[in-house]
């Protein structure tokens, strides 16, 4: 908005900014700054990720022949589950919101911090806490549940480390309400003046979106893994048969947080998506209001589709219906999100760096995810692909090719705002363009064996079956490099690569009217907006 | 909400203002709003106790009768009156507090920390009546009507939940204690006692869920 | 199987119906995709940086009218769509759930990990059923321990089997043949291993495998004999002085309870009354029968269901 | 949306004594035999005695639509889960 107030910024941010400001174990572990508590959290799960990709890589070798050759099927059952823990809790969650959202929720609303900073620290250490208990429970031995805990195998019948891991996750889920609440207070009260509602970049819609989800769907989780322990450890409870207890109140009361955390998980990434769109297409995003009423109703309508999890577990066929019904209904913001995006292409000055590339595979990605979520949803068509490989293939597309494409696609896009350097772009164009090549091969053969009807969570298979899985790993070996080459580059670039300006895209958005890095209150001065979001024109062309 | 029209440039001067914010008036609205999100997960928290507890009694109606029976009734009484004048205590505290009466503030903090001791004294003595007639569940139940297994799961529920409020009243004790400390030491002041306002909501919803946790658990057909 | 499977077998009277709606979804999601990845390609290679694309746009009030337009067509298209979808995978799924009145009843109970089939005949099988083609079969499943699912990719069916409770699976096979069968509810260790084979064989070979496992007592004796071993015949029995419900022609008949409600005497019913027999106490009778809980196992609990079911059906009417 | 109206002493006093009443009542309507009604008629209870509680001694009364959309929303989660899960157990 005001190019010379940036151009006077170019120099001082070599000097000082959030990095520079002390430099030692205690300034890091005591920091209050939202900045580099971002930062904590993208080391952590990093860590997270690479535990969780390792399961994930061991189960894909495991599975080139029909019998488990490689590991024995004890210890299949406790990768998977480990793969399905560390992933979904400890990486995908906290994953976008807690760094980019913690990075960027302050910054492109004009703040100087988030509402809480205690709070703030207070929630990763909590993360941390939490992982330190699964990644014990991992280590004592390993659990063998599955992510989903079912019972009565997780409380009667499994001789795992489940309460180990269902107080990791437990911990790690204050993290997640206490981040939550500081998004949700932080975008309510510290706009800066000017910042309407409508005038929010969709980035941060998604994170007002994805903290009312986590603030009301955890405390659920959270009070149904502590019945799920305590039963366990007493030997009485609620879910258990033996002594009538329902067996499927646990998964009513397991989905009603599950399935709203889909979307704490691909809504982020939406909101990255929809920046990167708009800065490397030189649109406005169409449909702002759409738009922006779309994640709203995505995260309202999430809580109301739980049943379509159950519709072979026994649960009565007239809930089956309505839940089926409410699911179609939610998919319908989902469709107009990925039209819209198409949309914000038309006539714009379209280029393609990486983000651009990472943004635009989420879009591809997204819509496969979406689209076959609809067969899922479909009552008659889901009783052949409930717990099949079907299902398996559709949730990756969701989260994975989902949620990492968007969380790789945000991480480059303010890479140089994050670390003041420049990535390369060429090793990252080509990533981009590996992972989406290695993402398809990997999971695309998976819809395939599951309309055959292969299992989930089975280490051995009949024969018949193995071509597919054979491609399944080969393109699991291709999208391995695609998540360690950034690893590579990125650390590369925090000291040999370019030094970034403050406006490196020519980007619309608060964020980068300060310096990269920024100083750590953000703002030298109190920015006032004057203008909608993404007001591009088609004259300017980003850099690079 | 709207947006402000100005702000200072940077950092305020006032220290009882963190420097995130631009002045004690969005430092106050910030915390009651984060209270309050923070209040609706705690409701959400019980709320599977809620959610298990219906959906169990709907199936087994007559063995949750048959325990509700068994459950001390006078003491429960008394209980919910004692949270009841707990949470008037702790309003009058904040009444206090907002008008500067420090005396009389850390008075009140005193009393409500009182009563809320004295639920969890007569929780202990209810308990070990329970205890008592054999009606712990995996410890030591015992019970000689029909549907003994159900029965049991009645009380599991039943400890499950007091239980669990127990700790919340424990924590909220825990809590007023420290700001009554605080109170003593002057901290607070008309134009600063949020944190006398936001130990009061909590408290206040700790009542508010026992008001449920009550009847559910100690009226079913009591006739 | 040499070749690269793509698809199941269609083996029953269901796959047909099930492969219509999911080509169906093929056809819609593969336009979908396809008009979007289209569109994207389109735009990024038309409008790149630079290219001589004319860019103009209409003013910006004619602009927002337009696009208010499109967003309502592509808000309702999509709506109008899943409804339609949603109306036909529902009735899809409802003649998976009915079972017909004239299926052939199999019970299954699943536990830690294996399949027990038990035939009325009281022919018994581990991990291998044994169905007729061409014939409704209903399982009636429970589990002992855990969850399981026991799901025929080929016959497109699939049903959670729970501890503590009865649900059951219909299917009509079409084609004599064998198929997997597979667990598809996690449920521990061995999971994978809790796999079998359906044989579907013609109504006459399978009358002959019958015929060969026939030697044993069928599962209505041996339940009859279960019924009398632990004296339910000392109260319901037509000699008892007690007054107990008679259970001739109980069953698939609506009894009233004490509370005044209706419920269909099934499988479930019966075995709620034997494990919990105060719960729906029948109207007009004292809640006095003890529990069997603890004293009886699930195969025993189906054998004695077969027995009562054996007993005469609905149509005969007995005075309670 | 924290310029709210301060509230008397008396009126929490008021407050107090009515609930306590409510209390009173509750109790004694659990010994009179309704049949399916005196579950209603103690949830019901607990649900004015919880209003006055929020209304008066949370402030919600004079509170800002946001506080009061937030306090209701914790409850109508609780609703959401127990009706749809309750749908599925009535009608299996």
């Amino acid at each position: 908005m005001n190019s010379a107030a940036i151009a006077s910024h170019e120099n001082y941010a070599s000097h000082e900014n959030y990095l520079s400001s002390g430099w030692n174990w205690r300034s890091w572990l005591t920091t209050l700054d939202h900045k580099r508590i971002a930062i904590l959290y993208v080391v952590t799960i990093t860590l997270l990720f690479g535990i969780g990709g390792a399961a994930a890589a061991m189960i894909r070798l495991d599975l080139l022949t029909p019998h488990s050759q490689l590991v024995s099927i004890e210890t299949y059952n406790k990768l998977f589950t480990m793969h399905g823990v560390i992933m979904v809790w400890f990486f995908l969650i906290p994953s976008i919101p807690a760094t980019l959202g913690n990075f960027l929720v302050p910054m492109m609303i004009g703040a100087r911090d988030l509402a809480f900073p205690r709070l703030n620290l207070a929630s990763w250490y909590l993360f941390v806490g939490g992982a330190l208990f699964t990644i014990y429970a991992l280590l004592a031995g390993g659990v063998d549940t599955g992510w989903t805990f079912y019972a009565p195998y997780s409380t009667t019948f499994s001789s795992s480390h489940v309460f180990a891991a269902a107080t990791g996750v437990f911990i790690a889920g204050f993290s997640s309400i206490l981040t939550g609440l500081n998004f949700v207070v932080t975008i309510h009260e510290m706009r800066a003046p000017g910042m309407t509602w409508f005038r929010l970049p969709l980035f941060i819609w998604s994170m007002y979106a994805t903290s009312l989800i986590l603030v009301l769907a955890t405390p659920v989780l959270a009070m149904t893994l502590m019945l799920m322990a305590i039963e366990r450890t007493f030997g009485i409870g609620v879910f258990d048969p033996a002594l009538g207890g329902d067996p499927l109140l646990f998964q009513h009361l397991f989905w009603f947080y599950s399935h709203p955390a889909v979307y704490i998980m691909v809504v982020p990434a939406m909101g990255v998506a929809s920046e990167i769109v708009c800065c490397f297409s030189r649109n406005p995003v169409f449909g702002y209001r759409f738009m922006a009423y779309a994640i709203l109703a995505i995260a309202a309508f999430g809580f109301l589709v739980w049943g379509h999890h159950m519709f072979v577990s026994g649960q009565s066929a007239y809930a089956g219906t309505v839940f089926s019904l409410l699911t179609f209904l939610v998919s319908v913001p989902s469709a107009i999100k990925v039209f819209n995006w198409t949309a914000t292409l038309y006539k714009g000055q379209i280029t393609f760096q990486a983000p651009m590339l990472y943004a635009l595979g989420f879009v591809g990605l997204f819509t496969i995810g979406g689209l076959t979520g609809l067969f899922l949803a479909s009552l008659g068509l889901d009783v052949q692909l409930h717990d099949t490989y079907f299902v398996v293939a559709h949730f990756h597309y969701v989260m994975v090719g989902g949620a990492v494409m968007g969380f790789f696609g945000g991480i480059h896009f303010w890479w140089p705002k994050i670390t003041g350097r420049m990535y390369p772009e060429g090793w990252a164009r080509f990533t981009a363009i590996l992972t989406f090549i290695g993402f398809n091969l990997t999971f695309f053969p998976q819809f395939i064996l599951g309309y055959l009807g292969m299992p989930r969570r089975y280490p051995e298979y009949p024969p018949e079956f193995q071509v597919w899985n054979v491609l399944s790993s080969a393109g699991a070996s291709l999208l391995a490099f695609g998540y360690v080459l950034p690893l590579i580059y990125l650390l590369w670039s925090l000291r040999y690569g370019a030094r970034a300006p403050a406006n490196p895209w020519n980007a619309k958005g608060l964020e980068w009217e300060t310096p990269s890095p920024p100083p750590t209150e953000n703002f030298h001065t109190t920015p006032v907006v004057t203008e909608e979001a993404y007001a591009y024109s088609r004259a300017q062309a980003p850099h690079g | 909400m709207p947006t402000r029209a100005r702000r200072p440039p940077m950092a305020n001067g006032d220290t009882a203002v963190a420097p995130q914010f631009d002045d004690a008036e969005q430092q106050r609205t910030a915390s009651n709003l984060g209270i309050w999100i923070f209040l609706a997960t705690e409701i959400l928290f019980f709320g599977v106790l809620f959610a298990a507890y219906a959906i169990t009694r709907v199936r087994f109606p007559e063995a949750f009768a048959a325990g509700s029976r068994l459950t001390n009734l006078p003491l429960a009484g008394t209980n919910t009156a004692v949270l009841l004048t707990s949470s008037l205590t702790m309003a009058l505290g904040v009444h206090a507090a907002r008008h500067g009466a420090r005396r009389a503030l850390v008075g009140w903090l005193g009393l409500t920390v009182a009563l809320g001791c004295a639920f969890l004294a007569i929780k202990a003595v209810e308990y070990r009546f329970d205890y008592l007639e054999h009606l712990v569940p995996s410890l030591d139940f015992r019970y000689a009507g029909p549907q003994a297994d159900q029965v049991e799961l009645f009380f599991y529920l039943y400890f499950f939940i007091t239980g669990v409020h127990a700790l919340h009243v424990l924590i909220g004790i825990g809590c007023i204690a420290t700001i009554a400390v605080m109170a003593s030491r002057n901290v607070f002041s008309p134009a600063y006692f949020t944190p006398v306002d936001v130990t009061g909501l909590y408290w206040h919803l700790v009542d508010v869920i026992w008001l449920f946790v009550f009847p559910i658990l100690y009226l079913i057909s009591r006739s | 199987m040499d070749s690269v499977p793509f698809f199941p077998d269609r083996a029953s009277t269901m796959a047909g119906q099930v492969d219509n709606l999911y080509f169906a979804w093929l056809v819609l999601s593969g336009v979908v995709a396809l008009a979007v990845a289209v569109l994207m390609v389109w735009f990024a290679i038309r409008y790149r940086q630079g290219s001589a694309a004319k860019r103009t746009l209409a003013d910006a009030a004619e602009r927002e009218k337009k696009m208010r337009r499109i967003e309502i067509i592509w808000t309702v298209v999509p709506l109008v769509l899943f409804i339609a979808m949603f109306v036909w995978s529902a009735r899809v799924y409802y003649q998976s759930v009915t079972v017909p009145k004239d299926a052939l009843p199999i019970y299954v109970v699943a536990k830690q990990w294996m399949w027990h089939a038990e035939h009325p005949g009281g022919e018994r099988e581990i991990d291998e059923l044994h169905v007729p083609a061409d014939r409704p079969v209903e399982l009636v499943m429970t589990s002992q321990d855990v969850i399981h699912s026991l799901s025929i990719p080929d016959f497109r069916v699939k049903q959670d089997v729970l501890p503590g409770r009865y649900t059951t699976l219909w299917f009509t096979a079409n084609r004599p043949g064998e198929y997997h069968l597979f667990c598809t509810q996690y449920c521990g260790a061995a999971h994978s291993h809790m796999v079998g084979r359906v044989v579907v064989m013609e109504p006459a070979a399978f009358q002959g495998w019958l015929s060969a496992h026939a030697n044993v007592p069928t599962m209505a004796a041996r339940g009859a004999q279960r019924y009398r071993q632990l004296g339910c015949s000392g109260c319901h029995g037509a000699q008892a002085t007690v007054h107990a419900p008679r259970l001739e022609g109980l069953f698939g008949r609506p009894v009233q309870l004490h509370d005044g409600r209706f419920v269909l005497a099934d499988e479930r019913f019966i075995r709620d009354a034997v494990l919990l027999p105060t719960q729906d106490v029948p109207a007009g009778y004292e809640a006095n029968m003890p529990s069997y809980r603890g004293q009886i196992g699930e195969e025993e609990l189906l054998e004695i269901i077969e027995y009562i079911k054996s007993l005469g059906n609905a149509t005969q009417e007995v005075a309670p | 949306m924290t310029n709210r109206a301060d509230t008397r002493p008396m009126v929490y006093i008021l407050v107090w004594l009515v609930l306590l009443a409510l209390l009173v009542v509750t109790v004694g309507s659990a010994y009179l035999s309704l049949g399916w009604a005196n579950t209603p008629l103690n949830l019901a209870i607990s649900v004015t005695q919880a209003a006055l509680v929020m209304l008066f001694s949370m402030h919600l009364r004079s509170a800002h639509p946001l506080m009061k959309i937030i306090a209701v929303i914790g409850f109508f989660g609780i609703a959401l889960l127990i009706t749809l899960s309750l749908f599925d157990v009535l009608t299996r």
